[in-house]
């Protein structure tokens, strides 16, 4: 709660922001997967001081009973801030804006999914922002893609998100918590990390349109780096499992570079 | 608002739209690029709103009503006024909206809307102070559907634009602690205008300015907010979970942009004719 | 949001009202039939200027289910306001007062229709009103009598209803905002317009029974009127429908006759 | 309240019951005209409430309760103190009473009430300003349904008028900005009384203080306001949907005024007697 | 809304309480059994200023039905307070707190009951507290257990209960009003009529490990007492009932006895 | 939290349980006065919440983060700041929880995770006034479970005492009506430490600190709050509505009061470690 002041600049003279990133780096980060027991997937995002967890439980049966959609499974996505996560103390009920937000991220999710393997069920995805300190929408996506690999949900793709935007007339890439509130724009996005489509796009601020095209360009690049860094904790999360189980670590390398493989042509059927 | 297709719209509907399309029509007659008969009809409500405007789109229709309230300032920003769009779906407006509290398509038409208009910085809201950290002006920008035949986001946002740049409200000042009437009424600090337009995917067809129909069977929709210099101050993909590629985001903007440029004439004139009154 | 302010009178030396009406008069009202295409059957008002709409969607099925009755369909009335529809930002959530009010106006209308015609279904009556400048609980009421005719519901009869009530000393016929406000009672009534029947009758302010009595007659008489209007409304929207489709405006007007005149017939065995 | 009457009642006992009218009698013996028995308690939440009174209407018990509390007045009346009715209907007091958040039926049972003792002007709400504008004394009556009989509006109503009318509360004056207690008692500025009493009609029979069997069959009733010079304050058809004449209008009017005589004097009675005490 | 002020003592010189009672003496307690004729079973307590009714629905269906359980009834138990039951005005919706207390009662009488001859049924036990003088949950639970007697639920035993407590270093039975607010502690409890086993069990304060097993017996004492009031009440109402069904008292105290101790014998081949 | 039983354990897994109980072992390997591995790790959300703490219980998970905001102190104590413990029970953290507002389940753990931290006066709220009557300091304590093995309550009051034990927050002054921030840094005024232990009766057997899978057949559960001088200051029976004999009551405090030195002892060095760094 302490009173919060704009800094005084967010460009500075070398051209680096606020935090020491040149204006195309991400933030460092840091993705567990398998972080909740008690889920049948989950994983964790540190992305800068953003945390979040994801946690899949799923596919399982859906009440209430009216939701139900017949040919396909439900994806109920479920964003919520910690009451102690921003600097005044959140209310506990949902706003509308976490619904909102939960509703864009269903929809960039989903294309990445086979739900019509299990029509009727509902695939529950719940994320929990611990601390936001910018890009919570698209830091979720990245680790709530995670969670429901883990989960063993069948995907075409992983989601990589970040968001691009502008700080005193520069571009920036992966906003942080002043860049987002000083700055002049954010453009939170998501793509399917095979075919590189669009399925989140948000833009607040102001963009002439050819300046928006080179900010998007730039998030897509930034975002193919993400989804390396998420298979990487895949593999991680998997070495770690068939090594305690005394299996070949490699063996699941190919297993998943087959499956996505087989998701991308079942993708481009199904789209 | 393109949630709702799963319920009603089957697979020959969307075979047949989509076939429509491929053939390069749209089931209205419309081009893909031409939108429905836009109207405005200002003060519908001059008897008791600060602004009001109704605005129709075909068979859409929408009504806005400003209401300004005296009120605190948020503790983060104690000399600024408030501004604040909210929506409902009434289910007078359409057999496809419910009873009950605000579900999210009416809670994202709102937030879009609002978003039109705060990222615009339509209102300056320095000027909506009255005595900083005590009293402020509050704006409340209110949308209704009358009519539901599709595209609620850019009819709402047009008559919201429309009833804020034409409210008039009672000046207060401070005095001796508490604001008092000075009996003089007040234009809002209007500083730039946005208007919203959206674009419908259907399979790989761009349309604008969608029917119900259409949005019934559309993958996704692309809503983008145009200010006067044709700077774009907010979007939003949703209306279905379709991805659209880079190539089809900029050939949205681009139609957005026209289209927006009709709307702010649109607007303009209205507003010049009913001066004249 | 205007400070408002009491009138310094409610009746002039001369006997007329502040808006120049006569004590018996009713403000000018402007019906209009089929105004919302999305809706089975709609209808608006102005009445002075208060600004409502109706809209009619059924017999359709229920939902909850547990509201079901099994011997007629349920009439579902819902009025609710525009937060600018009064001098004062009304709250977004239904007040009591809006429920009590769409109550009493689904007991005004209920004695009309042959709800028995279609067991379990719901007849759903939606009820916005734009701008409240007095008396709109009535307005409501005729609009959507007409609302539920253009459904094609099968009705009795249509239900007329005016809000009498006394400034002054003096009685008054279909109250303004400011009489309503500074009066000295407001009675707001509707009736069945083939029996005269009272549907709606409710009271606030102080009256002698004999004085209460005489406005009630005075409100039978306007109803009587407004009943006229009505008719005249619906004859409008379907002489133009009927133009449309290229047949005899007469013909209706005798169909209508005889539907009513039927529905009364019924009416009378069935109450 | 009448409105549970489908859920219950067979046809049968509608015949049944309409049948004995039409003989004249009604099944619990009574004339058409003639109450239940009649009795009010005092102070029954002495300990905590400042006012609270215990109505009996034959096996129908209803409490009341007043608390006064310190407040903000509303905008458009700053010189005045705030007076409000709340019912709620606790299935403690019948199998018919649902859990969960006040209904329509208690939602109406306390705006009709609310409205005898608003429109009755029983409260000289410019007596219960503390400081324009700052801090004026809010008058709760609660009313508390215990056991269900039919007819709750007139107990409740009864309930609540000898609740206010006997209500004994803590002054506050205001100094430097802030009420302080004064240590003294006050009553509640009184100045006129108001009961409200209900009138059934069952087929074409007027019957007055209607039993829960009475209201489960009956097409409407009628309440009405009566002050204590036999002017009506108030008036709400409710309790189902059947239409009335205007002769049954005017009998139930007489029917009420002559009823609330009596219930105005047991008022006064039951207050004399408890002066005594 | 009185403003409060700390009495200036809780125990006097002598040894006796802010209401002139010994620390192990309860207050004055009047039960009443069947005060509310549409109830299938009620009571009503007086405990001191404390004033409760307590009404029992049932066995009868349940709703909404997936709160049913299959192998037996589902005690539902709503502790209400009234609005001028407490100093300050108390809001109408329910509190966290009567939340929670509706579920340490439902708990404290389950252990009483033979539920498992209702399966899928609903047994309702909705309790009003009129006035709120200190220990409402004791007294609820002891009007709660004759009102279920009342309705002829089936009972192991019946459930008297107390607060011990503490104030100013001595061990305090049935807390009053002050004593709860000012003391050092407040043990409210119930038991198992024949057994004398807990089911009830909340603290506050501050106590030593052996005083509070101190307190706990001085609190078992008080409730064997209780219990005797309750089994006094019942037969009282019962006396009356048969009285006016014109049949021997006696008999039915037999049956009680035979009843309870039947009950004792099922209860333990249950727990 | 014991109340999920009915949903998933069948009598078989209740038997198996039990029957191990009954030959002195514990289905995971422990002895019934053992607890599991149990760490606290302090500032999770070292960069918005003014103190955190994540504890872990074996595979139980719960994070704990306090807020201190400025608001008005109640009427019945003026010169007190205000100190609240909430709980969610997250869908997240187990498939037993659901969405929607928090029930008896959750309501439970707050109000008794609350009262520990209430009874033992852990914070001296006398401490907490800016300016008598008008500004207070309220610290709010928020306890999110992440994931769900049994025993939430030992879990949360020590991720809350330990969170507020090492919470830091701006200090405040009072000056010509406002608080004005003074820039420095305060730590909360705390003056005892509270620790909760649960204990579940299982048959006849009372176990420590229980797994889900024990919670799930437990006949109920006792939980106390023991203070660093080995005082009682909260119990709560719960879990269950099995009745426990005045024996068993006392083995658990004996029990509680043995494991609270143990969990006092982890605070210390938690915090004291936490300095070095």
């Amino acid at each position: 709660m302490s009173p919060e002041t704009k800094p005084s600049f967010l460009i500075n003279p070398e051209g680096l922001r606020i935090d020491g990133r040149r204006t195309d780096e991400i933030r460092p980060i840091e993705l567990k997967v398998g972080v909740i027991k008690q889920a049948d997937g989950s994983a964790s995002i540190r992305q800068g001081k953003t945390y979040i967890l994801a946690a899949v439980y799923g596919p399982r049966e859906l009440h209430p009973r009216h939701l139900t959609i017949n040919d396909r499974a439900y994806l109920r996505c479920v964003y919520r801030m910690a009451t102690f996560s921003v600097p005044d103390r959140k209310r506990p009920a949902p706003s509308r804006r976490e619904r909102e937000i939960s509703m864009v991220i269903a929809n960039a999710l989903k294309p990445a999914l086979f739900l019509e393997d299990y029509p009727r069920a509902v695939v529950d995805v719940f994320i929990q922002v611990i601390q936001a300190d910018g890009g919570t929408r698209c830091a979720a996506i990245n680790a709530a893609s995670l969670a429901l690999a883990d989960a063993g949900i069948p995907m075409k793709t992983l989601v990589p998100a970040v968001a691009v935007g502008k700080a005193e007339g520069k571009l920036l890439v992966d906003l942080g918590d002043e860049e987002d509130k000083y700055g002049g724009g954010d453009v939170p996005m998501a793509m399917l990390g095979t075919t590189g489509e669009i399925t989140l796009l948000q833009q607040d601020g102001s963009f002439a349109k050819e300046e928006l095209v080179e900010a998007m360009g730039m998030g897509v690049t930034a975002m193919k780096y993400i989804l390396e860094l998420q298979k990487e904790a895949l593999k991680r999360a998997y070495a770690k499992k068939v090594a305690i189980e005394g299996e070949d670590v490699d063996e699941y390398e190919d297993d998943l570079e087959t499956d996505l493989g087989e998701a991308e042509i079942a993708g481009e059927e199904d789209e | 608002m393109g949630d709702y297709s799963s319920e009603v719209i089957s697979n020959i509907d969307r075979d047949y739209i989509a076939g429509f399309l491929d053939t390069g029509k749209r089931i209205d007659g419309r081009a893909f690029n031409e939108c429905r008969n836009t109207e405005i009809e200002l003060d519908v409500v001059a008897a008791k709103a600060e602004g009001s405007a109704l605005v129709r789109l075909g068979d859409t229709a929408v009504i806005a009503g400003v209401k300004v309230l005296l009120g605190e300032p948020y503790g983060d920003s104690p000399d600024k006024g408030v501004m604040m769009v909210t929506a409902e779906l009434p289910p007078l407006a359409s057999p496809l909206f419910e009873l009950g509290p605000p579900k999210e398509p009416a809670i994202e038409l709102a937030r879009v809307v609002d978003r039109g208009v705060r990222e615009s910085e339509m209102i300056d809201t320095a000027k909506l102070c009255i005595e900083p950290g005590k009293k402020v002006y509050m704006v409340f920008a209110d949308v209704y559907p009358l009519d539901y035949d599709g595209n609620l986001i850019d009819a709402s946002s047009l008559a919201v634009a429309a009833a804020l740049q034409t409210a008039k409200f009672d000046e207060y000042k401070w005095e001796d602690g508490n604001a008092v009437p000075t009996g003089k009424k007040l234009d809002l600090p209007i500083q730039n205008s946005a208007v919203e337009v959206t674009v419908s995917r259907i399979g790989r067809h761009l349309v604008i300015d969608p029917s119900l129909k259409e949005e019934m069977v559309q993958d996704c929709r692309l809503t983008i907010a145009v200010d006067k210099d044709d700077k774009l101050r907010a979007m939003q993909k949703g209306g279905g979970s379709g991805p659209l590629t880079l190539d089809e985001i900029e050939t949205s903007m681009t139609m957005a942009v026209d289209r927006a440029q009709d709307l702010h004439k649109l607007i303009k004139e209205t507003i010049k004719a009913r001066k004249k009154k």
